[in-house]
């Protein structure tokens, strides 16, 4: 059973599955809660894991994937071409596509949302995602305040010029940042806009009640006829997930947003009549402990391959319920690139003495190990700490808020952190979406997040080559590549990457659709377009 | 026979402490007929306040308990009434006033309020009703400006008006009788000259009966028509107030005028009572004077009655 | 001849316009009393205390000895407080309750460094031998102690440091008179045994005419009658003063004496009245008496502030 | 009476302006760098740079200072750095909910410690009294989040008398009122307890009874008015003592209010959320006690002559 | 002034309660069966739930497989260390500020005024962030934090008693004889206020125990692994439904210490008043 849900299974039982779909009726409603209030609903803004997914039934972006899998294919764009050097996209839009407001989306909408996104005063977490995109620089230099590289020859055509080829750029188009939003109500909303969201997706935003609950219900003039299933998604906020659990069992709710607690994790999963409502479901997550190679003794590649041993990671997986996998290497087995060959560095304390005595630091040292603190990274730590101090390295752990973890990384203050809680999972499925931001040297400046401040020029240069492929005859060879680029990255070891999370989501026996729809690889954790209501059909 | 208001017989009162049972009145009797002042005269810790507050049963109990006695008011034994016929008689048929004119109103209700208490208490008057009788009842006390006292509090008044007022509250059921705790004892001369006044020309224009609680012999002699001395929680002498004070028969009574200043000679020794009133607890059998007496003698050591006819003294050492 | 304590209208003002002491001026002699009467809020406590400068006075000079008090800076005036002590009405407020007798009556020494510890337990125990406690005192609390005895180890606290100058603020007031009498005599014999000077203040005029050579009559914070006792007692000339006598009830009922009843209320000194202090409360008041404050007129042979003095 | 009232207002301008210095200084000392957050993993120097300047965050702190201040007197808190949206409105849709706890908590401390306070009062020295005030220690040394932990447990899990936590009904609102007022109800007591003993020591207590009026009667007429007046006081410096309450009480129950706001912007530094509810807890503070010094008047006259 | 406090049964339970706690903190060494910082590997079910309390772990096991009850007593260790000092230093500077502020009035004392008033106005948690941001983690600026934190209320408490016994009669009669202020403030002030003194160093333990789970849970605190109560709920909250005595535990220690020590306060308060000695 297990084995069928694995991404590439799902993604095929949906293949095989799809005439059922034609069958589904629409109608029903869903409750899901959040202990966490959401932020933003602002595409080009929101970035944290539980505004992704509602972004994405709100808004639409010219690609997309399709359920359930990490299968590019486009979405609001109708078809699109890409010139032999890579550098020109051109984007056809679909016909009838429409904002909640009633009014029928441009190719102007799309270079105002590009813009709007690499635009400094948007603050977009996410605008350097659009580098390789012309006229990137002036824009974000502020000497232009339009991306030259966009051009819109009539309603229904984009075209955008890049300045080096890139493969994942098709990702980016499918990436919340590069939603589509209507100019005319950003610009009358401003601020508010995230709070009263306009786009083109699945459902539309009815009322929001900061702090209590936000409801959404079916956009009537979806392009995609028949979908979404359900009328009414309704998400309700401050609901501390152990109480969730409880209300989902009483009927009150369909699905526990944050997943279920740790907890309780284990008596959820024993209860047989929960045996038909959890579904499982791999992330593009690594969790790993960085190490700072700039300063010592991390700065030898010896004692960064000892720590690497030192620590038991079954141990660990067991401490967080066997929610995850042991990690052998930085990408997660999900993502392509990843080698499955490479069984990286078991668990040895002895080794890893004698790796240390050989950095002439055999007899032990201290140093400080970061972490976020909210359960279970505290208790992570303190694993890693005992099995640090097993072969004579003393760490102290620095719990904190996740703001200051992230300072502390960013300014290259922290010898060691433990990524979980602000772990990499990937914003699409392509390892260079793990490697430029986390351990290419465009990270390793003050304020980046490359932790390890690991640079390696070579293996920067390499990647940058593979990228360059955007040929679908080159795919093969390009994630050849990267595996060997993150093979070499294990070898010089500036992170311990310590296990894969799983996801498990917990939802009603009223709610339907292929389990694959729950713990959705990219709409985390759950695609709300497909789901459907039991009692509706 | 006379006509009795209130008799107090033999009353035996004590309270309970950590220490044991403390004994404080010890055979207290008094007699007060209607329309007479009956002055209480002692020192602190005599047992005056406590026999006028075991009157009205003021005394919380426990710790206070009475032995044995009686009180009775209108063939009543206070002692026996239930709690509502006892709050039937209090700020009804008797009114009463205390020393402290300052603490004895409460601080956060209006004069014109505490007045008319007792009123709609006891009457179940109206809320008009209790005011016109609050404004009668302040003008009768002597105070001006009755209209406006009304809606003001105690600490916006003296000490004499507030005593005044303490006093108008007593009277307002028109009682037959009143207690006055040392009512000037906490005011200047020249205000308890004018209390003392008011309270002569009340009782000649009421006719009711006061029990007026003192120190001060002085006051004594300007008010009361008869005296009671009390020492160490027994009367020892009785009698109209021109035969106590002016024929004193215990030699406590006389050590007492004697200490006044008023009688001592400049520059001379005052004549003092040597010794201190011995406490609760350490009062023996016999004649609680003996120790600090002049004239003392063995049989002090048992309590000698009070003898004679209308002046009375309990003493050994003095014929009747 | 300097006298020993020499007083200059001295006046205290609070903020807000109390006048609590208005220009008081008196002088005293080596070994006399001077009685200080009045009533409630008439200013004489405040004396005391602007006295020894326990409160600044806001104007005037004191000079004790001749040397001006005012002029001291605090580490001088602490020193010089050994000279002249005040003995307080309440004798419990006046102890700590936190420190024992003995601790109490030795503080006045400890704190000028006056003998070692032994001498400092002999002083305690010879002063409680002549006041009249037992020695036992020394270990036990205030609270243990009745009001007059309580009263007469605040006296031994007084006098332990020997001062020449002794105010006696209300000292009897809160004491039975039978034990009122006790402690008058106690510091007629003290005054006579160690030479002392004393101011007494009081508002029972029957004990300040006992034990005062002097008297001075307050009223709103002024003197308005001032003299020999017996000549003020005997022959008061002022109306006020007149009229304190006769309020004082007599314990003879056959005394039948015309009663002189003052009207209105106390006097409050944040509103003080124009011209004479007392003519809202006079008998004998006249148009003058609210428009021109009184000059001294000695009739016989001492002064009253009242423009119509005399019997 | 109105300069009483003038003396007070211009004192509780003076803290709200040190409250806004303090809270300008300290978050200078917290470690978290805002345009990290707001820039995001993928930004460049650049980007960086550039919101650093639309922040102001090149400027020198006094003018930075004042930047804030001129912001706060036109009503404008700030920006969040990671919920992205205004702090002013954010504030403001939370306060309903933590006024409505915080009024809850007041009535239920009041509802425990007034009358626990007059019967241990009245029951002095005796069993009923002594059992009273070790109830009322346990109430105060009971951390809070244990108590809202234990509530939960036995009130909600173990009988489900009460929702686990959540926000809209008045069942909702009992088992978080009891934990935030439990701790209060116990000093209440106390406190009500001795000042109770103490006024019923008082003169005017044996002339009420002196007039003839019941004992009940006595008890609340004059005793309770006057007892009364030290919790009118701490009802003032509750209002304080909540808004740290707050934080903890409303995590537990999943309460929507600025409590759960502040933790989270705590856990996130986000610093506008954290110095906008600062501020605004310091206006309820100072309010609170404004309310005091105005209710106290009402109830003692003697306080207006102050 | 022992014999009327240990005729207080309240107060005495207390006591024992307190020197209990003491005695097993200064030898959780010898008595805690387990290292408390050791992760156990049979401390967690195979699915790693921590494991209820049996022979093994008499009071279960923590979420990371370590023993509670030999965390239970090393946190007392820190807990009391914190609440004493902490509680200590803050009564101290409240009680000196307080004393100042109340003895001399004047500028000084209204500029101490209305820095509690300010404090007052601030919420404590900020406060031991930024505080944190400067010191060095730990148990130092937990004692540190918790110290400025609580003194505000001490001195308010201690200023307001100071400014009604500095009109003491018996001050004006020490201030007569000649004595200094430094004198008037050590032998009649500070005796008066020590009643309330100890009260408050006794009744701010279960809010200091609070103070240091939040402090230790933002990271400011006692640092993992050392064990700390108001950490050991803290780290196990979301574990109460199923793991209770994570919890319970820990919080029963908390309670009934804060309960001790707030019963010794109250008994050492009557016991201390020497007016009360001998006293019917």
């Amino acid at each position: 059973m297990r084995k069928f849900l694995t991404i590439a299974a799902a993604a095929l039982a949906l293949a095989a599955a799809s005439p059922a779909f034609a069958a589904t009726k629409q109608g029903g409603a869903a409750i899901v809660t959040f202990n966490n209030d959401l932020t933003t609903l602002d595409p080009q803004i929101g970035y944290d894991w539980q505004n992704w997914s509602v972004i994405k039934s709100i808004f639409d972006g010219l690609m997309d994937y399709k359920p359930g899998t990490t299968e590019l294919e486009p979405d609001l764009a109708q078809s699109y071409t890409v010139s032999d050097d890579g550098l020109t996209y051109t984007f056809i839009l679909r016909d009838g596509i429409k904002f909640h407001n009633g009014r029928a989306v441009t190719s102007a909408d799309v270079k105002y949302s590009l813009e709007r996104a690499v635009n400094p005063a948007t603050q977009s977490p996410g605008g350097g995602y659009f580098g390789m995109i012309a006229g990137y620089d002036d824009l974000t230099g502020g000497k232009a305040s339009e991306l030259s590289g966009i051009t819109t020859p009539d309603d229904k055509t984009v075209i955008l010029k890049l300045t080096r080829p890139d493969a994942t750029f098709l990702h980016l188009m499918a990436i919340n940042f590069a939603y589509i939003v209507p100019k005319e109500v950003v610009e009358a909303e401003g601020a508010d806009f995230g709070k009263k969201p306009v786009g083109t997706g699945a459902f539309k935003v009815v009322n929001w009640t900061p702090g209590q609950s936000l409801e959404l219900e079916r956009f009537a003039d979806y392009y995609r006829k028949g979908l979404p299933y359900l009328d009414k998604l309704t998400f309700e906020f401050g609901q501390d997930p152990t109480v969730a659990v409880l209300r989902l069992k009483k009927g009150e709710i369909d699905i526990v947003g944050d997943g279920i607690p740790p907890a309780q994790f284990t008596e959820v999963m024993a209860d047989p009549a929960n045996k038909n409502l959890i579904a499982e479901g791999e992330q593009l997550h690594t969790g790993y402990v960085t190490m700072n190679v700039t300063t010592p003794p991390f700065d030898n590649v010896k004692v960064r391959q000892a720590v690497n041993m030192a620590i038991n990671k079954d141990r660990i997986v067991r401490l967080i319920n066997n929610r995850a996998a042991p990690a052998t290497q930085a990408l997660p087995p999900a993502m392509p690139g990843y080698n499955p060959d490479n069984k990286g560095y078991a668990y040895d304390p002895e080794g890893a003495k004698k790796l240390l005595a050989e950095a002439g630091v055999g007899e032990g040292f201290t140093t400080e190990l970061y972490a976020m603190n909210v359960d279970p990274n505290p208790r992570i730590a303190q694993a890693i700490q005992q099995d640090l101090a097993a072969v004579g390295i003393k760490a102290e752990i620095r719990s904190l808020a996740q703001a200051e973890v992230i300072s502390a990384g960013g300014a290259g203050k922290a010898p060691m952190i433990w990524s979980g809680g602000m772990a990499w999972i990937a914003d699409f499925p392509d390892p260079a979406n793990f490697y430029y931001g986390i351990l290419g040297c465009a990270g390793a400046v003050e304020g980046g997040w490359n932790w390890s401040k690991f640079c390696n020029k070579d293996l920067d240069a390499r990647a940058e080559k593979a990228d360059a492929m955007v040929k679908g005859d080159q795919q093969e060879a390009r994630i050849a590549e990267w595996k060997s680029i993150f093979d070499e990255v294990l070898t010089q070891a500036p992170w311990a990457p310590i296990f894969n999370e799983k996801r498990f989501t917990y939802h009603s026996d009223r709610l339907g659709g292929e389990a694959a729809l729950f713990t959705d690889p990219i709409h985390i954790p759950v695609n709300y377009d497909y789901i459907y209501a039991k009692d509706a059909q | 026979m006379r006509d009795f208001l209130l008799r107090i017989q033999n009353l035996c009162l004590g309270f309970q402490t950590e220490a044991g049972y403390l004994r404080v009145l010890d055979n207290v009797s008094l007699d007060l007929t209607p329309g007479e002042t009956l002055g209480l005269v002692g020192e602190s810790g005599c047992g005056k306040s406590v026999t006028a507050q075991s009157i009205l049963r003021l005394l919380p109990c426990p710790p206070s308990r009475v032995e044995e006695g009686h009180i009775w008011f209108d063939d009543k034994d206070i002692l026996k009434l239930s709690q509502s016929e006892l709050q039937d008689l209090r700020g009804n048929r008797i009114g009463m006033i205390f020393q402290e004119p300052m603490t004895s109103l409460n601080p956060t209700m209006t004069i014109g309020n505490q007045l008319a208490e007792p009123l709609r208490l006891h009457r179940k008057a109206g809320a008009g009703e209790a005011r016109a009788a609050a404004l009668d009842v302040l003008k009768r006390v002597g105070i001006g400006n009755a209209e406006q006292r009304l809606n003001q509090y105690p600490h916006e008044l003296s000490g004499g008006l507030r005593q005044r007022v303490m006093i108008a509250m007593a009277l307002i059921c028109s009682p037959q009788m009143l207690i006055a705790d040392e009512p000037t004892t906490a005011l200047d001369v020249t205000i308890q000259a004018q209390i003392l006044d008011l309270l002569r020309t009340l009782q000649k224009e009421l006719g009711i009966s006061i029990l007026l609680i003192t120190h001060d012999l002085g006051v004594v002699a300007e008010t009361c028509h008869r005296v009671a001395v009390m020492y160490a929680g027994r009367i020892v002498e009785t009698g109209t107030a021109v035969q106590v004070l002016t024929d004193p028969q215990h030699p406590y009574t006389r050590g007492l005028l004697a200490a006044s200043p008023r009688y001592a000679k400049k520059g001379e020794r005052m004549p003092a009572i040597a010794g201190q009133v011995p406490p609760p607890g350490k009062r023996g059998q016999g004649c609680p004077f003996a120790e600090r007496c002049p004239l003392v003698m063995d049989i002090c050591a048992t309590m000698p009655p009070l003898q004679g006819d209308e002046h009375k003294a309990a003493c050994w050492a003095t014929k009747t | 001849m300097t006298a020993f304590l020499e007083v200059r209208d001295l006046k205290k003002q609070y903020p807000g316009g109390v006048r609590a002491v208005d220009g008081v001026s008196f002088d005293l002699q080596q070994g006399q009393t001077l009685g200080v009467v009045g009533e409630s809020g008439c200013g004489k406590s405040t004396l005391a205390r602007l006295l020894l400068r326990l409160i600044e006075p806001t104007f005037g000079t004191v000079r004790l000895n001749g040397e001006d008090l005012l002029a001291l800076k605090s580490a001088q005036l602490r020193e010089r407080r050994r000279d002249m002590q005040i003995v307080f009405q309440d004798p419990y407020a006046s102890l700590d309750p936190r420190m024992s007798i003995g601790e109490a009556i030795a503080e006045p020494l400890d704190i000028h460094n006056i003998g070692n510890r032994a001498d400092r337990r002999a002083q305690v125990l010879k002063w409680l031998d002549r006041v009249g406690l037992p020695r036992t005192a020394a270990e036990r609390f205030p609270h243990e102690f009745s009001g007059g005895q309580r009263q007469r180890i605040g006296i031994a606290r007084a006098l332990a440091l020997r001062p020449k100058l002794l105010i006696l603020d209300e000292p009897v007031s809160a004491l039975d008179v039978s034990i009122q009498s006790q402690v008058l005599n106690l510091l007629v014999d003290l005054k006579s045994e160690f030479g002392l000077t004393y101011i007494f203040i009081s508002h029972d005029l029957s004990v300040v005419e006992h034990i005062a050579d002097q008297v001075a009559v307050m009223y709103l914070g002024v003197i308005v009658e001032e003299g020999p006792s017996q000549a003020v007692f005997n022959a008061p000339q002022h109306p006020y003063t007149q009229a304190l006598i006769s309020a004082v009830p007599h314990p003879d009922p056959r005394m039948k004496r015309q009663r002189m009843i003052l009207g209105g209320d106390p006097p409050n000194p944040a509103n003080v009245p124009t011209g004479c202090r007392f003519h809202p409360r006079c008998f004998k008041a006249q148009a003058i008496c609210a428009s021109m404050p009184p000059p001294a007129q000695a009739m016989l042979d001492h002064p009253a502030w009242c423009h119509f003095p005399g019997p | 009476m109105i300069g009483y009232l003038a003396g007070r207002l211009s004192a509780s301008f003076l803290i709200l302006v040190g409250v806004t210095i303090v809270t300008f200084g300290l978050t200078f000392l917290i470690p978290a760098d805002p345009v990290a957050m707001i820039a995001g993993r993928t930004s460049t120097p650049q980007v960086r740079e550039q919101i650093r300047v639309q922040l102001g965050l090149d400027q020198p702190l006094p003018v930075q200072y004042i930047a804030y201040v001129t912001r706060l007197a036109q009503g404008d808190l700030g920006r969040s750095y990671a919920r992205k949206s205004d702090v002013g409105p954010l504030i403001a849709s939370r306060l309903p909910p933590t006024l409505l706890l915080m009024l809850g908590a007041i009535i239920a401390e009041l509802m425990i410690g007034i009358p626990a306070g007059l019967y241990a009062a009245s029951r002095r020295g005796k069993t009923a009294d002594k059992a009273a005030m070790i109830a009322s220690f346990v109430s105060i040394s009971t951390p809070q989040f244990v108590l809202g932990l234990s509530l939960i447990y036995v009130f909600a899990y173990l009988l489900p008398w009460a929702p686990l936590g959540g926000y809209g009904t008045f069942s909702h609102l009992v088992l978080p009122a009891l934990t935030l007022g439990l701790a209060g109800g116990g000093w209440y007591s106390r406190m009500m307890r001795s000042s109770m003993i103490e006024v019923l020591q008082q003169d005017y207590i044996r002339t009420a009874r002196a007039k003839g009026m019941p004992e009940w009667r006595v008890l609340l007429r004059h005793g309770m008015r006057n007892a009364i007046l030290p919790i009118v006081a701490m009802i003032g410096l509750d209002v304080g003592i909540f808004m740290s309450g707050v934080v903890v009480v409303e995590n537990v129950f999943g309460w929507p209010g600025i409590g759960q706001l502040m933790w989270q912007a705590i856990q996130s530094l986000d610093i506008p959320i954290i110095m906008g509810v600062t501020l605004v807890a310091a206006v309820f503070i100072v309010l609170g006690n404004l309310l005091a010094d105005m209710i106290a008047p009402l109830i003692d006259p003697r306080i207006r002559l102050r | 002034m022992w014999a009327r406090f240990a005729r207080d049964r309240a107060a005495s339970v207390g006591l024992a309660i307190i020197i209990l706690f003491t005695v097993a903190a200064a030898a959780a060494h010898w008595i805690a069966p387990y290292d408390p910082t050791e992760q156990f590997f049979d401390g967690l079910t195979l699915e790693g739930a921590p494991l209820p309390p049996s022979s093994r772990f008499w009071f279960g096991s923590d979420t990371n497989g370590r023993d509670q009850f030999s965390r239970l007593l090393y946190g007392a260790q820190t807990s009391l260390l914190i609440g004493v000092l902490a509680n200590g230093l803050a009564v101290a500077v409240g009680t000196l500020l307080g004393v100042t502020a109340g003895f001399l009035r004047g500028l000084t004392g209204a500029a101490i005024m209305r820095l509690t008033d300010l404090m007052m106005a601030f919420p404590p948690l900020l406060l031991a962030i930024a505080l944190a941001a400067i010191l060095k983690p730990g148990i130092g600026i937990v004692i540190v934090v918790i110290a400025l934190v609580n003194w505000v209320q001490i001195a308010r408490v201690i200023y307001a008693e100071t400014t009604g016994l500095v009109n003491r009669e018996y001050i004006e009669a020490a201030r007569a004889m000649g004595a200094g202020p430094w004198r008037i403030l050590w032998r009649h002030l500070l005796p008066h206020l020590v009643p309330t003194v100890i009260v408050y160093a006794t009744l701010g333990i279960a809010t200091t125990v609070l103070l240091e789970a939040m402090l230790s849970f933002l990271g400011r605190g006692v640092q993992p692994p050392t064990p700390a109560w108001g950490m050991m709920i803290f780290e196990s909250q979301s574990y109460f439904l199923n793991a209770p005595w994570l919890v319970f535990v820990p919080g029963a220690a908390i309670l009934i210490l804060a309960l001790a020590f707030n019963l010794v306060g109250d008994g050492l308060r009557d016991a201390l008043d020497p007016t009360q000695r001998g006293r019917t």
